[in-house]
């Protein structure tokens, strides 16, 4: 789906991080959470391609004016490190953006019996507030969340709203604990027995971390990854990522846009 | 005003609309479907195809630069037998015909290719990508030089009745030579331009962003390259020009047409815009009618220089 | 951290830091002093000189493109007598270098010219144009072909004791074949790239924009083109290279000298900012410090491949 | 000087046609009618280079809180024609600009004893303004206007309201005389006896006509030139018109940023 969006409001929430509202249609509503939306950031060839960025929150707006339809809206969390998301920090209320989405593949929730495992690093955070948002009705859910300083800790204030248990780390220990967030998680999960299931979004690093506990202790994990894209809906393949089976003769790419950006840990080489 | 004719014709092989997207831009068509009707297109060109499947280069594959991109795809495809397989019954369920691009390592490879192609009924044409510039063996050379481009296309030529599209490397520097090779070899048609080989570096890492170091630059930033390159071209040759490079809008599709091009192939921008081929299709048609203008062909060629 | 060292060498000629304004982009130096501090700058660099004042091209002679610009000035100068006459005395008055860049119609031109210039004491170095698309004797031909290219810088190699730069053309197939010729005439340094050949077209008028047809494309468009082949010649040569194409900040110039550059040229983004070279320079400094580096040489074509 | 403006209105006057204020720092106040200043547009590469536009007024705006400085501004008096303009148009109050300019040469007022008569076609009004602002004390100004149709006709209010005669001809006959301003002006002009001063401004078929009554009539006569520019400082050699002596092997060429954009239509090659 392509549309026309307007911002609603854009708000710094931490140095150097932004919470940006933006209308959209009704049938966005359907978004899963991990999905992601592509922003045309100008009217302009400057910069020149969209710019990915997963969904933080979706909901419904109620109108001031009595009578007035109920306006979906979404949100982005998002981090300026570049020339897109500096020129999306300086919209306004009013700004119209345009939108492709929601593209890629969803989290796919634990079931009702099984544990919810968050596990955010930095602005990975963003596509596991809406997740937690549509499974804190059918059971526990903890967040483990770490950054390299407490700066880069964003937004615990929503999920402990929502009744998640947070757990923070940071690198310099100026928030939570002292170390990597993959170091706490592993702490508290050992000897822990009831089913789990983990949903991890974050750098590289810290999924390849992750993953290896996952393996390790057998527990069901998906994980959304960022590349960089040109087209986000699976023609241009500049998004690829080695799947299980890739080989030197046997290619087994898969393309974060479209077979992702959420993948089971099982389906990827992390090697 | 009556409905202007946009039909255009190259090597007898007729398109609605002057309209082509251009390989590995635009998927296998399918992709799209949800946002272009893909039956408003002259015509839809594949990823590039290979004899075998390929994996195609590491990532970092693409990278932005300014008023444009750099790829390194490396061709990545799913071979010929899965291109059969998979992708071919598609195109039965559109009229919108369907150019096969392709490549090989070797000439005998392209003949290969041609000859495998040629028994596709769903491939109306087939373009030979001699310009790829991210393929270590083959591609690049027989893009630059003169005989080896003779010397592929004469053997495609050779291994198919279908119209043969030759499609030149801007990366050359007289690209007129390199047409009349390809004529020479009773090519078709010629399209061009494929992309330019640049690079981008990473300046904290100190290593290139693109995994292959170099890429091909596309996008509106090589649009004036691409426009001088189609006109050089389309004074000198007498077979149908097509023009590719940075085209965003139908005033850029038009003025390639001025320049010469019997029709046109969208590339980068399908990423931008999704629906930017069927926008630029409607949007010529509407020139037309307002300039008064009954039949699209009229404008080939006709700068006045 | 003690001031890093910015200072880089060139033949034997040294410049305070490895920021130099390009030819054609900066007129005499004199235009810019109001916007820039010409002390803080590597090196001036000269509008193309020939023997004879140049009317140039008719108009329009420039047009903005995607990212970039054409333009078909066609060499438009004072010629040399103007140049000692109303120009160079200015020069006097700085202490940074001016390389006098120039150009000529026959091999024999271009030696009579380097032989004048080699007298004028307040030129430092030339910088030989053998690329300039916009004239149509000479420029370009010499620019595409190695034998001509050796030749020319040949004779201008023996016309002259200063440190002779030599100016190569992008619209090549192999840039590094050019870069050969003119180290075996003797060159002391290469800069490049020039302008690529683009065109622009009015599609209302259905004429070109510019009165010449074509022109040259210059600024960020054509960085990663020009960031590939400084990468691609300074790894085949032994002689310095300067970097030129679209270098708009500090971050651009250092790519440069990553992918082997020893200094650079701003050009057209004088035309958007005044200030850019100084800006650029400043940058560069600050680059080091933040990283710690002493001497901005230690980065020359360190870039990991 | 360049120097960083903020928008302090942006309105549009006519259909397509924008006047902009803008605030300026103390010295721009030297400005002299007919200069001109190149705006850069965005903090991108789209576009890319700098606009040029002339200075349509120039003034000193009294702060409404007690006590600051008063502020300088100026305006420009736009069309939307491309790119640039459009996204001038978007601008609000608030927004930044940065700014090159004074540039150029500007115009010589005629001395006490002499008529002033303002020629302008189009948008090429624009520079006028701020000319009969500064010569209104000094003697009689009449102003010719000219434009395909009466949406072409800008400002005429203003320069009343300054007691400048106004004569417009519109093409269509919309507005005032039916066709060209330069008829208009001829008539006014014919068997008047007082010397007189043309200055004029708007596209190149006006001012060759301009300079044609000028030839014959024996009247001076300035003329302010549009070209492409790059630089705006006699750098790039893209804006040059043929001067006077110019010739196939005697080039004169003169730069409209530099030597103009205001020539005495003698120095200038008419054909
Ligand atoms: C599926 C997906 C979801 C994402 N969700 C978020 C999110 O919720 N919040 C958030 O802050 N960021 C997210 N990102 C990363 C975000 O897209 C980049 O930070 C952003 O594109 C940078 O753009 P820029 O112009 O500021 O940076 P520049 O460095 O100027 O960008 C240059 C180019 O690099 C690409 N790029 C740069 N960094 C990245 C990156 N990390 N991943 C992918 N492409 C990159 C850009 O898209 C652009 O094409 C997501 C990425 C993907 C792939
Ligand atoms: C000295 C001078 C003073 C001017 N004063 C005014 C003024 O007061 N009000 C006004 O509306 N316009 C004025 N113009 C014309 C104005 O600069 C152009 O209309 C404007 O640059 C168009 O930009 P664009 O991006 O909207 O158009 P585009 O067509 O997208 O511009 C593309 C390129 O063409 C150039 N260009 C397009 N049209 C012109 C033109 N007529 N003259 C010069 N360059 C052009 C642009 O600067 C740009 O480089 C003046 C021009 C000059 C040279
Ligand atoms: C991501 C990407 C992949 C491409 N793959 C192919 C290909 O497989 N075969 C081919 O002939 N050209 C390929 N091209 C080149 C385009 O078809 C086109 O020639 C080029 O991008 C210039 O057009 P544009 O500026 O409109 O993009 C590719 C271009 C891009 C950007
Ligand atoms: C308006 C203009 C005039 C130029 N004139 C010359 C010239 O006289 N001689 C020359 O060697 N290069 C000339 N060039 C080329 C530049 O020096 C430079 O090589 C080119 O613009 C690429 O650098 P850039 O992208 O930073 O502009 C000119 C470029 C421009 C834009
Ligand atoms: S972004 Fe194009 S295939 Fe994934
Ligand atoms: S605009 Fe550059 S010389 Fe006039």
């Amino acid at each position: 789906m392509q549309f026309k969006t307007m911002v609603i409001s854009n708000a710094e929430v931490s140095p150097g991080y932004f919470r940006m509202r933006l209308t959209a249609p009704q049938e966005f509503a359907q978004a899963k959470p991990g999905q992601f939306v592509m922003v045309r950031v100008r009217d302009a060839v400057d910069p020149l391609l969209r710019r990915p960025f997963g969904i933080f929150d979706l909901g419904t707006f109620e109108s001031e004016y009595p009578g007035a339809w109920p306006q979906i809206y979404f949100e982005i969390l998002y981090r300026v490190v570049g020339k897109g998301t500096a020129m999306l920090s300086t919209l306004h209320h009013g700004d119209h953006l345009d939108i492709l989405g929601p593209l890629g593949t969803g989290f796919t929730p634990a079931g009702p019996d099984t544990e919810t495992i968050l596990v955010g690093g930095g602005v990975g955070l963003a596509p596991l507030y809406y997740l937690a948002k549509e499974v804190v009705k059918s059971g526990r859910i903890r967040l483990f969340v770490g950054g390299k300083t407490q700066e880069d800790i964003l937004c615990i204030t929503e999920f402990e709203r929502l009744g998640v248990e947070t757990y923070v780390a940071t690198d310099d220990g100026t928030l939570g604990a002292s170390g990597l967030v993959t170091e706490v998680m592993e702490r508290h999960l050992k000897g822990d027995v009831p089913s789990k299931a983990i949903f991890a979004c974050g750098p590289m690093p810290m999924l390849k971390a992750v993953a290896e506990i996952a393996r390790r202790e057998a527990i069901p994990c998906q994980v959304s990854l960022e590349a960089y894209m040109a087209c986000g809906m699976g023609a241009c393949l500049g998004c690829v990522v080695k799947g299980r089976d890739h080989g030197e003769h046997t290619p087994d790419y898969r393309c974060v846009c479209k077979d992702g950006p959420v993948f089971d840990f099982q389906e990827l080489q992390w090697v | 005003m009556t409905k202007p004719e946009m039909s255009v014709e190259i090597a007898g092989f007729k398109m609605r609309n002057p309209v082509m997207t251009a390989s590995g831009t635009f998927g296998y068509g399918e992709e799209f479907a949800g946002y272009v009707d893909l039956e408003s297109l002259g015509a839809i060109i594949t990823k590039g195809l290979s004899l075998k499947p390929r994996a195609g280069n590491p990532t970092p594959r693409i990278v932005e630069t300014q008023g444009g991109m750099l790829n390194a795809i490396g061709l990545q495809n799913v071979g010929i037998d899965a291109f059969i397989e998979k992708k071919a019954p598609f195109f039965r369920t559109i009229t919108t015909p369907v150019i096969a691009n392709f490549f090989g390592n070797t000439p005998e490879e392209y003949a290969e290719m041609a000859e495998r192609l040629d028994r596709i009924p769903e491939v109306a044409a087939v373009e030979v990508n001699i310009s790829c510039p991210n393929v270590k063996h083959g591609g690049i050379v027989f893009g630059t030089d003169p005989k080896s481009a003779y010397a592929v296309v004469k053997l495609v030529r050779e291994a198919t009745v279908k119209p043969v599209i030759v499609k030149l490397s801007p990366n050359v520097t007289d690209i007129v030579e390199m047409a009349h090779a390809c004529v020479d070899a009773e090519a078709d048609a010629l399209s061009l331009i494929n992309t330019l080989t640049g690079m981008a570096i990473d300046l904290n890492k100190r290593k290139p962003v693109l995994a292959n170091v170099t890429g091909g630059l596309s996008g509106p930033a090589i649009k004036p390259i691409a426009l001088r390159m189609v006109w050089q071209v389309a004074r000198a040759v007498s077979i149908p020009v097509i023009g590719i490079g940075g085209i965003m809008t139908a005033g850029d599709a038009l003025e390639f047409m001025l320049a010469g091009a019997t029709a046109v192939q969208i590339g980068t921008a399908n990423f931008l815009e999704p629906g930017t081929a069927q926008t630029i299709a409607l949007g010529m048609e509407q020139y037309l009618v307002d300039n008064g203008i009954a039949d699209i062909k009229e404008l080939i060629g006709t700068l006045e220089v």
